[in-house]
């Protein structure tokens, strides 16, 4: 008789708490995103938007006082290369800032995914970058994500290993199925491997692809360059 | 002859949009402000038809130096590059007649003038965001 | 003596709900805040990085052309002026998509610059839509505020409707002004009407303008098409 009520008692206030916290994190998840756009938001505006302002203006200027004087013209123009490439800098920056592609995070990510297609994975070599800059590391992760894809939605493979070295001359990322492999002809035009190349261009990195048994996907990227490019990335 | 004064905090904005609008054969720009406390005291000084005020700008904002000339003669026009919540209510509470982006290619703001100068309000569907003051999802609910 | 046990049960089956319950809510948080920003900066790269680059580029270029051959500096200098512009309508853009563009506030929206440009505003049909998926609804909404900043900034109409039309076969969107219509020789080379046609074919959408008296422009996104690119949006 006592039982049945605080039985019934204790399921509502975990159904309401349970109501509760769904509520309150999705209004969490909400707010976390709010704050992001805001934030990116106030980026752009404050610099971008003054230094895109000023090219479009200078310009202008630039183009009318080509017949009147020459050298105010080339003044002009030399801010506008200056402003173009602080511009570009900032850009630079903020997409460093914005990553959220850590590679410990996309390994833990793509493992999952073979998991679920049921291809055995193997990882090896380091899982956390010293040395490269945010940049490479987004780069990096962004084509292990893509690779990984690949494998899961066209290799047929039962095993599949990814291996990440980091030395003090390249980075380098290995990732090997022993699926059917690239020589059937590619039914589809896909944006993955182009996608690859694309931003392994930003990076002055390369891909490799082997296709005998299985495919093998290779990617180097210099660890000069990263240097170099990194400085306006980080 | 349309005088104007400029009111811009970057220094090389405040010079390429002073140079652009001395081009024009019709306007003449007769004084430059570096924040809205200089912009009003110039205004008040020199009495052009015409003030063009930056928004975001050190010791007085252009929104409020609009708002302190709302009596004057001299028509105001805000130029800015983003809609930012609030701002277009405020600047037509302040009654500017104009409301322009700050790259607006330059005959296009020539033009905008010479229209203000004949009693029309111009503004830039692009600052418009009424709308959108982005209600903060915590207080939404 | 019965009743402490299932009391605890019950309390720490709660708590554990508790816990997992935060956790994953947590991770949805996470996930988007990660989506988000990988979505910003996909984009930041793609428009920004690219344009400024290409105005670092050219202002180089006009400055060396300028003593040999004027003409073409002036067009060096027109291609800048042009860029940094469509780079502001980019951020522009990308600052009010991260807010997500809903139908009903974006009519909302266009409803109010209408009304601020003293021009009479005529809102017919479905507000908020039923079963477009939300890419669908992406491209509408993106497509409707083109074409009504268009009639604000080129029509000088008095008046303009708007209608929304949800059937189980297409979605579609009418909006007509009573202004000068298109038969002027157009001056700028604007993205707007490219744009809208860019983005409904990804959503295999069509648009068709018309202009006798006033401009009317017709929008039409299938239904069988949104079902199928849908799925890959969701
Ligand atoms: N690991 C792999 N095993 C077998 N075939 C592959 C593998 N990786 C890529 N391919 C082949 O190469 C083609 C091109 O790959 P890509 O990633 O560029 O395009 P996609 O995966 O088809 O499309 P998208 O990546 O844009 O969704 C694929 O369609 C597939 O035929
Ligand atoms: N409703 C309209 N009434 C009159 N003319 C129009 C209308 N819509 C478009 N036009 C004309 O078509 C041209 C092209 O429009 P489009 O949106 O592509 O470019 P834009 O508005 O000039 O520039 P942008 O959209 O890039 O800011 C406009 O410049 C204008 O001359
Ligand atoms: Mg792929
Ligand atoms: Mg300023
Ligand atoms: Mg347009």
């Amino acid at each position: 008789v006592i039982l049945l009520p605080i039985n019934t008692y204790n399921r509502l206030k975990r159904q309401k708490l349970e109501a509760q916290l769904v509520d309150a994190n999705e209004k969490i998840s909400q707010l976390l995103v709010y704050e992001e756009r805001q934030r990116i938001a106030r980026d752009l505006h404050d610099t971008l938007g003054q230094k895109l302002s000023m090219i479009g203006l200078k310009s202008d200027l630039a183009n009318r006082l080509i017949d009147r004087d020459t050298s105010k013209a080339k003044n002009e123009l030399a801010d506008i290369n200056q402003t173009a490439r602080s511009a570009l800098k900032e850009v630079r920056e903020m997409l460093s800032d914005m990553r959220g592609a850590k590679l410990d995070e996309e390994l833990e990510h793509v493992s999952q995914l073979l998991n679920a297609a049921g291809i055995a994975v193997e990882i090896k070599g380091n899982k956390e970058l010293k040395q490269s800059p945010a940049l490479v590391e987004d780069v990096l992760s962004m084509c292990l994500k893509e690779a990984v894809t690949n494998v899961v939605k066209h290799s047929q493979a039962d095993y599949c290993s990814i291996e990440v070295s980091e030395t003090s001359d390249e980075l380098k990322l290995i990732i090997e199925d022993d699926g059917i492999g690239l020589s059937q002809p590619r039914t589809t035009k896909g944006h993955g491997l182009r996608g690859i190349s694309e931003r392994l261009e930003f990076v002055n990195g390369e891909v490799k692809i082997e296709s005998q048994q299985g495919t093998m996907i290779e990617i180097k990227i210099p660890n000069i360059t990263q240097q170099v490019k990194g400085e306006g990335a980080q | 002859m349309i005088k104007i004064v400029i009111a811009e905090d970057q220094n090389m904005l405040l010079g390429a949009l002073g140079s652009l609008l001395d081009l024009e054969d019709d306007m003449e720009v007769v004084g430059k402000a570096s924040n809205g406390q200089e912009a009003v005291e110039l205004v008040k000084e020199l009495e052009p038809d015409i003030c063009i005020m930056d928004i975001e700008m050190p010791v007085k904002n252009g929104l409020d130096a609009a708002q302190e000339m709302i009596d004057f003669p001299c028509k105001t026009i805000i130029l800015t590059t983003f809609a930012r919540a609030g701002y277009f209510e405020r600047a037509r509470k302040a009654q500017v007649s104009g409301y322009l982006l700050k790259d607006s290619p330059s005959e296009d703001l020539a033009s905008s003038i010479r229209s203000i100068m004949t009693g029309r309000k111009v503004y830039a569907p692009e600052l418009i965001d009424l709308a959108f003051e982005e209600p903060n999802p915590l207080t939404e609910r």
